[in-house]
């Protein structure tokens, strides 16, 4: 079996389950959600009487990355801040399905009232700072999240991901250096998934090595395998822990694959029917589901009731969002601003 | 006349001007191998080859810049942006370099270079992507701003802003890039800095330009004619700088009665800077307060109804123009 | 009451508000160790130290953006622009994300931050850094843009800025810093969103702020009454978005005459959207049309006195105010 | 002495002369008359009635790189663009003491003809692209007029300068990795005066080695020594010749010491005088007049007639540009296009 080959090339970073097996269903079980509300969105996209509008990005073939990092995730004091593709995260953070999908159809209980769409999920709640939809434009703010972490000494980290596109951004690199003369307690991870919508990394970088983009700011630059939970996990657990404690930005290239074109109307002519079915090889669900396999940890009866499981979820997700309200007329005339004016203070 | 859509009247200007003119080259996002994210630039790549149809990475600064630099030189680049919304990353590029490098070389110094990508509100595409840049580059001086609403004044347009010697920012909007119209086969060009009188009229001036022209306000005034029998003049601008007042303010002297629209904000938009422009003009000759149709004053919502009912739209207008005609 | 310069007041502002609120802290170029490029900051340092005084490299996107992600996590950030000109390279982070997030978080995030700095023509600073910012950013729903013209207002408004929720723009000026006014000791703030009625008078309504209004308006206004016996209503805005309307209506319903005097351009420009904001409400009580003196069509040249005869003026205003009362 | 200390310091590059010294006098030449017209300048800025306005800032100390630069550089096909720091490479570029002068003084004869003023000197009969105000905003069109220089296949190379402060801005990396892409003919080079305004380069760059910050692009990055000509030449060569040839784009950090302040407002208490008496035994000035009188070529009355003759042209310049006219009130509304409109074309 193919991906279990994949599985048996990484290096073994543990053999012996850690716990009973929950932890790790858990993050499994994540993973499989986010797929499967990514692809139920697709439907919901393409099929006729179009339920969803506007640009639409799916995180199909990323999940680990978004699993890993909520997985670390200090629920108390992190922050995360994202682009546009930033279903898997929100639902990773713990923002139920139905918000997602009614933020995707536009309804008045969607996680941003139906005010921000695919591109613009918010949790306050879930310190869930946002999809931005203008590539590079949020990597500043991650910054100033990880400034208010060590204005308030708090100890907090800022999770601030990006795609392979946004590295040419003039905001990646001057937020890179004040990040580390600022000493901000910030991850940046850079979502490599090989392409910007159309164009291959080796089009858009002068430099192949992704990581040495990093190179010039004084901070630790480094790969780490975005396909493969574990690995992604122990990757970055190292700057996380200098993070929190004073130690400063890491950035960091998590290799992956995107399953899906880059939106909803990309006929993915740049990729070959190889690379892709090389790509499926690494499946980040594959890969944890046989790795979890191998030590005992998942049947494939519990692998098919999870997947029952989540579908069961999102179903019931769209049913809800579908019955969900439309936003009234007068509501967009809200949130504009915070405060009434003529403002007394 | 063959029916072309306006996406393939873009393409046939840029085709014509790249071959009449080496000079002339293409850069953007996607332009190249991809056929261009809205395909306007569809086979170009094949047709002139990577030297002259250019991908780049998503580095709005620094290729707008480059677009820059080379005009100095004394190429004549023509950038596309996938949206003007992105362009607020690189301002600066355009509005201090492009804008000033003439004026501030004393005269030594040229700038040929055409801007060009989708401006306005699209569909969905929330706050960040649907910015109406016109009044932000209207605004400078140093820049011609330019937005055609049909293939044939794209391709007319176009052209003409290829060969022009200053920066020029074309307008355009994803919404009609589909949009069919006669356009011939033979070379021609159409001048920039005049507004075109569509539909010569005795009561009411109607002025507008691009998508808002297109989809509001050309609808709006067939019927106003039709169902209503208000003889509208129409007015397509074209060219929003430098802005053909004359052509406007010798139409309302004659009908006494104006509605712009646009679907720019109101306040510091569009539609409220060329009224600003006329009232004096037309102070004693106006029967009614020039109407202006604009977008609510609100960051442009997700939500599909939400967003249609934050644009102008063809009641709007047509309430506006029985507004001014007192109907 | 003690008499203060406009600088004086900034810093006072700022102070007063950092001892009451440890959110609040002043980031930009060279507002630390160098005190200030307009030593606006003096002391500042050395008051609170480098946790809430804090120099930055040259990075307006970066360290702007770093204010409102601090800002959506609460904290009170003060931007320091060295000009407003210096925006252009970072438009984005203040259009797209300052002005959107609470917006497009359906209202969960707010972003309570001031951004601070000269606006407008200097001293022969030429073309790309006499930018009049003050249309491009009163024109985004989600932005408070604020611009005092004296020493008091300038301590007043700031402080009702750092308290606001929402994003705020300050508009400064180099040129009216070393200006002096009197400024009370004792704790109070002005309200954001109320135009000022600076002299009431029964003939013609004057509109204007910040640097024009010092420079131009006031003591043109001054001289109107004085040697001509106009009875002017003088009123200073104060706010630019939200707009007084109300208080500028209610004016002009009286005197039925109207000039505006901004240094920014016309086209596209404050006056004319003012004017135009103006335009539909007070139609039927115009005397003469609205006049807006503003500045000429032109990149700023450097030369001392092409600058001068660039500008808005004394004798600007006192000619355009002389038109609409026919005198 | 003290500069002998120094100069005794320095790699030997060539202890015979190469030509009769004609050019090496040249080249000292110009420096002076470069440090001449700006501490001419400096007077004319302060003293009562002062006849320029505006920001102004002095290339004093600077001198060996655009004085270098000029001597490398193909007056038919390459290209200069710099900062807003710009006398000194516009002087060595070949413009004249008068124009420069006028334009200082805004008059009609300025070389931006009075509209640009001290950061927008512009030549473009000496392919001095002119000087820009805004930090970093001039280092993509140097990318563009490199851009030219391939699309036309001239051989020709852009010198693009620009200060340590000016790396900060997301142009300069957006730029460097177009550049490298492109393969554009293109020397990007930092003017390292240690200080941006008042800001320490060590307060400025997380990295505290600048050549690093031009690591990540794929493309040579070194220091050269900016206040010893000879050595500059020498640094610059290979960068250059692989421009010509084909080989794209370097950075090189040009170290050096500004010895006015940043502008003329600037009352420099960020500085020791220690450290500005150590500065100027690395005057570069005084570094090539030494080096010259070691090889031979220069005698201390050689050295008193080129300070005399540059005298005297900065006091002939600053005299006709006060008799030259004022632009005309009306001229101000010329040049803000290039064509009459409606334009038919
Ligand atoms: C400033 C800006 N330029 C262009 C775009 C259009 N755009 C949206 S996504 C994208 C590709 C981004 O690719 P990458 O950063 O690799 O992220 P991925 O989509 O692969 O996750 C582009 C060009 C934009 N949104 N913002
Ligand atoms: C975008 C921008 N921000 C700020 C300024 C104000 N400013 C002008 S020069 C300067 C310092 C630049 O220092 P550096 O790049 O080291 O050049 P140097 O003056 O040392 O030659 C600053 C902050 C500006 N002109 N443009
Ligand atoms: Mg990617
Ligand atoms: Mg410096």
């Amino acid at each position: 079996m193919a991906v279990a080959d994949e599985v048996a090339k990484r290096p073994s970073i543990r053999k012996t389950p850690r716990s009973d097996g929950s932890v790790e269903l858990g993050y499994l079980r994540m993973m499989m959600l986010i797929r499967r509300f990514e692809e139920r969105t697709y439907r919901e996209y393409t099929k006729p009487g179009q339920k969803i509008g506007g640009f639409c990005h799916l995180y199909s073939g990323q999940e680990a990355i978004a699993v890993g990092i909520a997985a670390r995730f200090d629920k108390k004091r992190d922050y995360l801040i994202n682009g546009y593709r930033c279903h898997g995260h929100s639902l990773a953070l713990g923002m139920s399905p139905r918000a997602a999908m009614a933020e995707l159809f536009g309804k008045a209980t969607g996680c941003s009232k139906g005010k921000g769409g695919s591109m613009h999920f918010f949790s306050a709640e879930n310190r869930n700072m946002g999809g931005h939809g203008i590539v590079g434009g949020h990597i500043p703010l991650a910054l100033g999240l990880a400034f208010s972490q060590t204005y308030r000494e708090t100890g907090g980290v800022t999770y601030c991901l990006f795609g392979d596109g946004a590295i040419n951004q003039g905001t990646f690199s001057e937020t890179l250096n004040l990040a580390s003369l600022y000493k901000a307690p910030c991850l940046f991870i850079v979502e490599n998934n090989g392409v910007a919508m159309g164009t291959q990394v080796e089009r858009s970088s002068a430099e192949k090595d992704l990581a040495l983009r990093g190179s010039g700011f004084n901070m630790p630059h480094f790969h780490v395998d975005g396909n493969d939970l574990d690995q992604f996990m122990e990757g970055i657990a190292d700057a996380i822990k200098r993070a929190r404690t004073g130690g400063g930005p890491s950035f960091i290239v998590a290799n992956t694959y995107r399953f899906r074109g880059h939106s909803m109307s990309d006929a993915m002519k740049y990729r070959t029917r190889e690379e892709m079915e090389q790509a499926k090889l690494r499946d980040p669900i594959s890969l944890y589901e046989v790795s979890l396999r191998d030590i005992g940890l998942l049947t494939d009866q519990q692998a098919e009731a999870l997947e029952e499981e989540v579908s069961a979820e999102v179903e019931q997700a769209i049913q809800q969002a579908d019955a969900d309200p439309q936003p009234t007329m007068e509501s967009r005339f809200e949130d504009a601003l915070a405060e009434t004016y003529p403002l007394e203070k | 006349m063959p029916e072309i859509q306006f996406r393939q009247a873009l393409r046939a200007a840029m085709t014509e001007e790249m071959e009449r003119d080496d000079s002339v080259f293409l850069m953007g996002e996607e332009v190249a191998q991809y056929n261009g994210a809205y395909k306007v630039s569809e086979g170009m790549l094949k047709r002139f080859g990577p030297r002259r149809v250019i991908d780049t990475p998503i580095s709005e600064a620094g290729f707008s810049g480059l677009g820059v630099g080379a005009a100095m030189a004394g190429l004549r680049p023509i950038i596309e942006f996938m949206s003007w919304s992105f362009t607020l990353v690189c301002l600066d590029q355009l509005v201090n370099n492009a804008a000033n490098i003439h004026y501030m070389s004393g005269g030594q110094i040229k700038c040929p270079i055409v801007f060009r990508g989708g401006n306005g509100i699209a569909h969905q595409l929330a706050a960040t992507h649907s910015h109406r840049v016109e009044s932000i580059y209207a605004r400078i001086p140093g820049l011609v701003v330019v937005c055609p609403s049909t293939p044939y004044d794209a391709k007319g347009l176009l052209k003409t802003s290829i060969r022009s010697d200053d920066p020029v920012i074309f307008l355009e909007s994803e919404i009609i890039l589909s949009d069919r119209g006669e356009v011939p086969d033979e070379e021609f060009t159409l001048p920039i800095g005049k507004a075109h009188v569509e539909r010569p009229g005795a009561e009411v001036t109607v002025i507008s330009y691009g998508k808002s022209m297109a989809r509001f306000t050309r609808p709006a005034v067939a019927r106003l004619v039709e169902e209503d029998g208000i003889d509208v003049e129409l007015i397509d601008l074209r060219t929003l700088r430098p802005l053909d007042t004359l052509t406007l303010i010798e139409s309302i002297r004659k009908t006494n009665r104006c509605v712009i629209v646009s679907e720019d904000y109101g306040y510091c938009g569009m539609g409220d800077a060329i009224q600003a422009r006329l009232h004096k003009e037309v102070f004693d000759d106006l029967d009614a307060p020039i109407e202006v149709v604009h977008s609510d004053e609100i960051p442009i919502p997700f939500n599909h109804h939400l967003e249609e009912a934050t644009m102008p739209s063809v009641e709007r207008v047509i309430q506006a123009v029985k507004e001014v005609t007192y109907r």
